[in-house]
């Protein structure tokens, strides 16, 4: 499936024509969130709250530690500016839809299984970072407030949430019975449009590839590092949460994974003097490949090692 | 045929800040609007694309006073944070009254 | 499934950004009507012309009456004006595809039966109902004639129509053989897009409801009493003609349910002058929601007991 | 660089009436059109989704004749009934014998 | 299913207002692009060179004679001018996905089993004619160059062929068991969306045929007659190639189908001057529908013939 | 509010040479330009599918002096080969030198 990604890439390489239709990639966004959401409120109205309640208490930790960190390391270590190190923070701190599924199916495929509640995790995860890097942002010297409520409605509103969150709750109110129904529709075409998906992000890595060049290597070197980092606390604090080799796989892929739908959203609106040439190209041309081809396997592995 | 002059503000902005300028139209007296998504390139590098933020292109047919007004806010609000441009143009319409 | 549409309202309600490409909401339509036709086009396909010919001449009498009746209380005892009571009952005389669908789900879920040639009346009834309120309507005194020849054409040929009625006749042709051929495609994700399009009529809903204020009480009360006043008597009329329970519920529901495809494209452009505060606010933000909630069940309870 | 003076014609309409329109503009005499989707506002309310019908808007490059019997059409059959506006710029073009 | 494309038909002689939205055709032909080019590669993945070799000579020597012929044809005994001839060329030379598709799905239903390779088949034929009858167009006396750089660029990375060969390359990579992940997605829609394209292609061919009268008999006559040709020497060669029955017919099906994605693209941009009115016309509403309905058994007969 | 007259060059064109056009206006000197999908009829015929070829129209905000140059550009490489027109009108602008 990941071959789906490559040839977006060449496709922009090799200056192809191919483009998918705005409404294509905004209907499988719909699709996928709203089926994640759906799924994962299945299970979760099969989860007893004491399974549950740890691991969601990590995640809020992890997801307002990370943008600090990650934070401190760009602004101070990399020397990027206050205001991009935050937005570049904020994207660090916030998950990937895609990169979450993507690693669930090669969890399925290694037949290696996993608490079905993680996509409540995903949802918990998408939006506290945030709000904590704006909250950092703000802090520049001699920056003015700006509408933070206002972006606040949009974080808690916007349609990742939304669908996310109200497929949860859909989910759960139906439980197995009523997901039978159209089961059909939201888990058998799942891994299709997921692979369709990964074709229309491997077109957009793909003209973001010359940014790469221009942002400088240390944009890629400080991304990589703190993805892993990010990737491997995660990892760890998964299985200290009592979540079993699959789930502290996806935890750490959780962590470790930069958001590309409510992350730019929220920057475009908040921080808009940020650079996407940073934010942008750190989350979908760095983070996002690494992650789907050598991350997961290397979570995978390290939850089996923590786990003995 | 009664053709009245009458302004026509045109806006191109990044689509983040899409209601913000409608509310800010509308409370400074546009009667109407017209907007269409658009994609386009300019000083902020190429916007043609969901993450990229895209564009979308404002029309409305004010007065002079008004345009003259609404450039004031977009200037004093958004020029120079976010990807926005704006120009106005004469043309004549029918109705007027309708419009102001 | 009702669910998402709750979740649409919401999300209004919150002003999320979620919205519905507009190319996905046309693609969920015209799969929707096609998939309806086929699918009962096979099923007519299988029925004898005497199982079907007192339902067909049942619903057609339905469909001119109710927009008589309606008109007539919209007009004498609500105190609507003219043209706004003929758009009013060109909307309740017309059928509503989504509320069908939905009720079609609902008797399979509890193991109800129904004919099915049922669409095959559906497609009767979308019409018939939409011509005589625009006769109504040209009877307003001081009103010239208008184009009905055009309209007349728009209505036969819009896409509601001719994909109904296209379908079932692929459908009817192709017989059950040929559509096992199509059936993944048509019978396997009916469902998930049915919760998908009531997602979207939610979303169209939500935006609806501060109309419902600015049009006043009447319009709701009568609205509703309307509705159940015409699947009251559909229910009856469907046990008359010899229909079974499940049968007769459609047919209620069919009575009952209002137009948004057919009858809204037709009153823009035929009654330009009526108000879509009121038929489109009746249509989609009461009618709509009473159907699918309370009205579905409400019919099906009274099938069985008209049918003892 | 032979520059002319033309009349821009620019409609917006709900698209009920869009084959109309165009058949009109065709029958007073214009060579050409274009036209694309938008949604709008005005003092009929929002025109956002398929059930409240969509606008469409529709700019032709005509003379300046053809630009005034083309609004005098639209104003008898459809100003006051139907959700349109209309207005008129003067743009320059390059082979005028192409649009007249 | 050829039924949806009389639908389409049907819907733009009566005028109808249906309207696919162009996302929904985009998406449509990404997805069954796509999906040929994954199913071939599968399929190649399991066949062995010295099956495939022949046949892959057949198909570019055939791709590369039909638009010198085809255009000589048109050229001195049709009398087209110069470029016209050269357009129309490219159209027969190159193959049409739908009908491949469509001709397959006949072969399924016959019970004819085709080798698994021939999607790479159509890969292959896709682009060689059109570049054959540019260069054609470009000895047109007192024409100069061009930029055929430019338009070999624009060939070899159009969405068409980058879909296809990606596909084909992902499928071979992946084989059966990467396959059978995304299976339900690329297999079971198949059919059902094959359908709608149908529908859309009769939308498009309808508007077509008052052109036809346009353009002529003459039109009209040639274009079959080359078709026929095409597809009959097909048809031998890929008996003579060692091919199946149903092999030899889809081998015939893809000589004769015209092509209306790539060829028109590339006409479009090369050959700016050539009429629409011919090229297209001939492609879409001659040579499409005579093949979809008369022409696929009429080859696989022709294949049984010469089989024997 | 310091408003400086501008030229707006509007091209509409057949998508197969989009990214020609675009290529020309940033070589020949314009910052940005936005672009849409639209359709249209003219001499060469309806544009209304992807098989007719789709319009793109563009327009660009520029010096006199660079739209003079982009459209005898446009009129050397395109015009009377290619489906495209195009027209330049006089708008008042914010900011001129982020166009020029
Ligand atoms: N010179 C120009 N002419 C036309 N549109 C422009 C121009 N410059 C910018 N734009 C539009 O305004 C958007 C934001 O511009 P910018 O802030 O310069 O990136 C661009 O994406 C274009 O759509
Ligand atoms: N003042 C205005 N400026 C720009 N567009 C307008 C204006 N008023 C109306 N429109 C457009 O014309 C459509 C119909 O207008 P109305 O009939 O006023 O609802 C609206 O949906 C808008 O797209
Ligand atoms: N008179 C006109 N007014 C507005 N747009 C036009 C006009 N003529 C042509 N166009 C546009 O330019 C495109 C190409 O024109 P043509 O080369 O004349 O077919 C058409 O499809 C229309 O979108
Ligand atoms: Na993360
Ligand atoms: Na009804
Ligand atoms: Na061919």
């Amino acid at each position: 499936m990941v071959l789906a990604f490559v040839l977006g890439i060449i496709a922009t390489l090799v200056r192809s024509d191919l483009k998918f239709p705005d409404s294509l990639y905004q209907s499988l966004t719909i699709y996928l969130l709203f089926a994640i959401g759906i799924k994962g409120g299945v299970k979760l109205s099969e989860t007893h709250f004491e399974d549950v309640y740890k691991t969601a208490i990590g995640a809020i930790m992890m997801c307002s530690m990370i943008p600090i960190w990650s934070f401190l390391i760009l602004k101070f270590v990399a020397r990027f500016d206050h205001l991009n190190a935050a937005a570049m923070a904020a994207h660090f701190g916030s998950v990937s839809v895609v990169t979450f599924s993507q690693a669930s199916v090669f969890l399925e495929q290694k037949g290696i299984s996993f608490e079905g509640f993680m996509p409540a995790i995903l949802a918990i995860m998408e939006i506290p970072a945030i709000l904590v890097a704006l909250y950092i942002a703000s802090k520049e010297p001699g920056r003015q407030g700006g509408s933070r409520q206002q972006v606040l409605h949009e974080l808690l509103t916007g349609k990742g949430n939304l669908l996310l969150i109200g497929g949860l709750v859909i989910g759960m109110l139906t439980g197995k019975k009523g997901f039978e129904q159209v089961n059909s529709f939201f888990e058998i075409p799942f891994k299709g449009i997921l692979c369709l998906f990964l074709l229309e992000v491997g077109l957009v890595t793909g003209r973001r590839i010359p940014d790469i060049r221009q942002a400088g290597i240390k944009l890629v070197i400080f991304s990589l590092l703190i993805q892993i980092l990010n990737g491997s606390i995660g990892v760890w604090l998964g299985i200290q949460t009592g979540l079993s080799i699959g789930g502290a796989t996806l935890f750490g892929v959780l962590s470790a994974s930069a958001s590309y739908i409510a992350a730019p959203a929220a920057i475009r609106m908040a921080l808009p003097e940020a650079n996407p040439g940073y934010y942008l190209t750190a989350s979908l041309a760095i983070a996002f490949p690494f992650n789907v081809t050598l991350g997961i396997p290397y979570y995978s592995y390290l939850a089996t090692l923590f786990a003995n | 045929m009664n053709l009245v002059p009458f302004k026509l503000l045109t806006i191109v902005a990044t689509d983040a800040i899409e209601h913000r300028i409608t509310k800010d139209l509308k409370s400074l007296g546009a009667k109407g609007y017209t907007r269409s998504e658009v994609e386009g390139e300019g000083i902020h590098g190429k916007h043609f694309s969901d993450w990229e933020g895209r564009n979308i292109k404002i029309e409305t047919l004010v007065k002079e006073e008004v345009a003259i007004q609404i450039m004031e806010k977009l200037s004093s609000d958004y020029f120079g944070k976010y990807s926005i441009i704006c120009f106005l143009s004469t043309v004549e319409v029918l109705r007027p009254e309708r419009f102001a």
